[in-house]
């Protein structure tokens, strides 16, 4: 930017991003510095999401859409705003977006409402996921094949951790009533193609639901582009606060679908013998929602759109990929997924040794990384383990996070063998 | 040696590596050398809940003491186990129902071991005390 | 307290504490001072609840249950002290609190699950709850009736607002399969007998659920005492941040139930062809719960049950009776419910004078109220209205703020008249 | 005068009360001032949805003008509704349906309401725009 004429590649300072996280200040173990490396966990917050929460409470908390009252209105202003927000974040109009706890809850919410509305004429009918979605995204099915006879069918995984998209072009067919698929898989970290999966479900007249719980801190999400009908996606990995997730739906699909949970807001009229139920979205808002949540959600959104998105995309390719080649410079190292980019999702194991002893030594040593089945059961018995090591990046991961990475795993590794 | 002057020489020996690779390395040595298991228990039934890796306890009762087998995947557990079956093997079942309630955190595991260890360690001397229990009332 | 011998009344420095809540503070249309009277619909939060959140995502943050490192233990732990927190403050062991969004997903979850294991065999079954329920506690039982064909019976509110309890024993018999009551109006403040309920409930085998969302803040709680099989409340109206709540189940009834959503933490083993539960109380936490929001709840606990909670129920008393006290003294003034303790609500209406336009003209004054039907619609016919004024008070209310209401009050009335 | 401008005379007469109780004082008188409003016309179909209280609106065309008709149960949205129908009363539709889509934040009843009330009136005006609507179509 000095030079003149010189090539300029955008250049991210995590160091400096890194700053706005006090949690990442901390140490562990008595005074060990911390390198958070679980961020598909969850991210941590930084201060701006922090000083929202605080100003939601100390200015503006009242209960939202009960109006009456300046305090009330305020309240209901900035919990509407939220909602305005998300809804261009993923290029969605604000009805179409429904506030929840979180990716999980939203599944169940469209599985639950979707197939009591469908109920019986599902039987014999197919819901289609993958082999690598997160438990998440397969017991709400389960459950509602359960009540309505419909039938589970997974899409494969070949051995590289990729989405056999034969196979999916076979199961996606003329019986298929949902297709509930992964963006990102929070294991592997490998982007599946939903646009294409989408337009077959289309194409078959069934629905579709993405996973967006790890692309949208990776990716920038367009719904309309996707051609989903649902996209889900929690707070808390996008720098947000716990408690607080996204159902979008386009309109008309939410609008023919009957409510989930009962109580106040969702409902227009009361009587017992007779109720009927508000429009979209807050027909599927039932109850005092999670106000500040979604006030810290738009803030964490406020916050992120507001950094270099393209030289932070271009800071993260470059963590990804520096971290897989420092991960196969272990001998015995097994990587899982695509050898390459991995959307900062790097899952693996180690000749000879458990992702858990791995895991213990590494947090001795100040490196918090994930270890277990990552909610993916299905997807460790496709490639024959109980367990990996995950390590995650977020924004705030340097290079020096990673000399530690690698320099823990390198001392683990050689405690163990 | 009571179970309790036994945790007592178990703490101490911790307490000698105040640097945690040294300990490791001490726990992840007892683990390899944990007495081989019986395959034919590696099953669901022996299987120990609550623990993040996977865990196999089997009991039997020789002589009105309670002789313990154990296999884990992970190694480190299976040096954590070892200090546990040190205390516990060959024990009447009164003596391991008697051990203290606050056994993990008195041998200095609560300290000096990260929380999901040594919550593995408690779900381990949990199923330990089971078996003792189980064994003490097959003798009542 | 000074002078030895004195027969000392507790007493109560609301003043004091409310300095400890910053919202309190400020002002509302330019410079008028705000008087929040708005309690029932959502309480303020002090300092030390805000500091606890803060200081949870400065420190501690991270996804719990999934243990491998100190920052994931640490949040686990605080997390489930929280969860024993909850249990002692209202005689619950922790394996019997379940944490959800708040009082209305409380109720949806055991409505939910509960109808879905009985199914057909609620045919012509009745499921009892009362004239003068929240939409939260009528919906969810309106929906479960209509999935397994039980039939909703209402137990009737006198002219006084107290129940029925005639009527009651009359409905509560063989026939009976759950009793669901509330346990203080949020509309009456009258408080329900529900122990003599619970009781008829088991005499005849039926569950039963005591909605105790505005009991919580005015009462001391022992669910074993009061003998209901769950006891459900919010934590953003004790105190505590928003989109956490809190379902009591006992024991071996939380056991008997299938779980509502499915997904991480709430499974043993997943597979395809046969997924496995987990224990209670995560069987019922499915996804990375509102971790935040029970580290807020265990903080609003500990802060107010740190109070001089006699003097606070004395203090609370005194300021119910007078604002009643005071509204008497108003031509044309109805005040719905008994004339005795109201438990800190008065709901009320004047003669010729919509509750909304009172609302609007106290609003410019300062002084939040509620007005509307307060999501009971039903009690709002049964006393021939379709809208209320409520103030209600907390434990920062002082004398002062009830001066201000009352001469807001006359103030507004002269407008309208 | 065009609907434009007997918007600016709201505003300015709003703005001559400085004070809230005088500008209430106004609206209230005002409510009261309503004219009578058909009971046929007091059905679910004529109700205004999106209002705290309740409001009913009723519109036919004489002339080719839109003649509006209103009820409330609260005086103050009675109030606010007559200052509405002052400026649409008696409109073309294609007038009404080309007032200014901020009108609610032009009269200043943004500014000097509350939120609730500014969103009550905000409804009625849709409907006062569907109706508008619904003529135009019929005509064209
Ligand atoms: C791909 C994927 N889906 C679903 C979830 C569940 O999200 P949550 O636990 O926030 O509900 C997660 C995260 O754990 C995830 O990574
Ligand atoms: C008696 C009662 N029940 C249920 C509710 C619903 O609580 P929430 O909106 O927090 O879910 C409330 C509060 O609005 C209440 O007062």
């Amino acid at each position: 930017m000095s030079d003149v004429g010189a090539i300029v590649k955008p250049t991210f300072d995590a160091m400096k991003l890194k700053a706005e996280f006090p949690i990442l200040a901390r140490t562990v173990h008595g005074n060990v510095p911390l390198v958070y490396l679980d961020n598909a966990a969850t991210s941590q917050k930084p201060r701006a999401v922090i000083d929202a929460i605080t100003k939601y409470y100390e200015c503006s908390n009242a209960n939202v859409h009960r109006g009456g009252h300046a305090l009330g209105a305020e309240a209901t202003a900035l919990y509407e705003d939220a909602r305005s927000i998300v809804a261009s974040f993923i290029g969605a109009q604000p009805n179409e977006i429904i506030f929840t706890r979180g990716t999980t809850e939203s599944i169940n919410l469209v599985a639950a409402s979707w197939s009591s509305m469908m109920g019986e004429t599902l039987k014999g009918c197919t819901i289609v996921v993958t082999e690598m979605e997160h438990h998440a995204n397969i017991v709400p099915w389960q459950m509602a094949c359960e009540k309505t006879g419909a039938v589970l069918k997974v899409i494969r995984v070949h051995d590289d951790g990729t989405l056999d998209m034969e196979h999916a072009r076979e199961l996606i067919n003329d019986t298929t009533a949902f297709v509930s698929v992964v963006h990102v898989s929070n294991t592997l970290g490998v982007e599946n193609d939903v646009r294409t999966i989408c337009a077959l479900a289309r194409s078959v007249g069934a629905l579709s639901l993405v996973d967006g719980a790890q692309s949208i801190v990776h990716h920038a999400i367009n719904v309309t582009s996707l051609g989903c009908d649902f996209f889900v996606f929690s707070g808390h990995k996008l720098y947000a606060p716990t408690g607080i997730g996204v159902l979008f739906g386009r309109a008309n699909v939410l609008e023919s679908l009957p409510p989930y949970q009962g109580g106040g807001s969702m409902i227009l009229d009361v009587t017992f013998e007779r109720t009927t139920y508000n429009d979209v979205p807050v027909r599927f808002e039932a109850g005092t929602p999670n106000m500040e949540g979604a006030v810290g959600l738009a803030a964490a959104i406020r916050w992120f759109t507001a950094l270099d998105l393209e030289a932070l995309r271009v800071h993260e390719a470059e963590l990804s990929e520096r971290l897989l080649r420092d991960l196969n410079t272990i001998d015995g190292m097994r990587v899982f997924g695509p050898q390459t980019l991995h959307a900062g999702i790097a899952s693996f194991v180690i000749d000879g040794m458990h992702a858990h002893d791995l895991g213990t030594l590494l947090d001795e040593q100040g490196v918090a990384i994930r270890t277990g089945h990552h909610c993916t059961m299905p997807l460790m018995k496709r490639f024959g383990v109980t367990s990996t090591a995950r390590a995650s990046i977020a924004a705030y991961t340097t290079h020096d996070d990673l000399d530690v990475l690698s320099a823990a795993l390198l001392r683990s590794v050689r405690l163990l063998r | 040696m009571t179970i309790d002057q036994n945790i007592n020489v178990v703490r101490q020996e911790f307490e000698s590596f105040p640097d945690w690779e040294d300990r490791y390395m001490h726990i992840i040595a007892l683990g390899k050398g944990l007495a081989p298991y019986n395959e034919v228990h590696l099953t669901d039934e022996f299987k120990v809940k609550g623990c993040q890796s996977q865990v196999w306890l089997h009991a039997a009762i020789v002589g009105g003491r309670v002789r313990f087998e154990a296999e884990s995947d992970a190694l480190i557990v299976k040096g954590l186990i070892t200090i546990l079956l040190r205390l516990f093997n060959d024990r009447t079942p009164k003596e391991i129902l008697e051990a203290p309630s606050d056994l993990v955190a008195r041998l200095g595991f609560e300290q000096h071991l990260s929380q999901s260890r040594a919550n593995g360690v408690a779900s381990v001397l949990k199923q330990v005390k089971l078996y003792a229990l189980a064994y003490s009332m097959v003798r009542a």
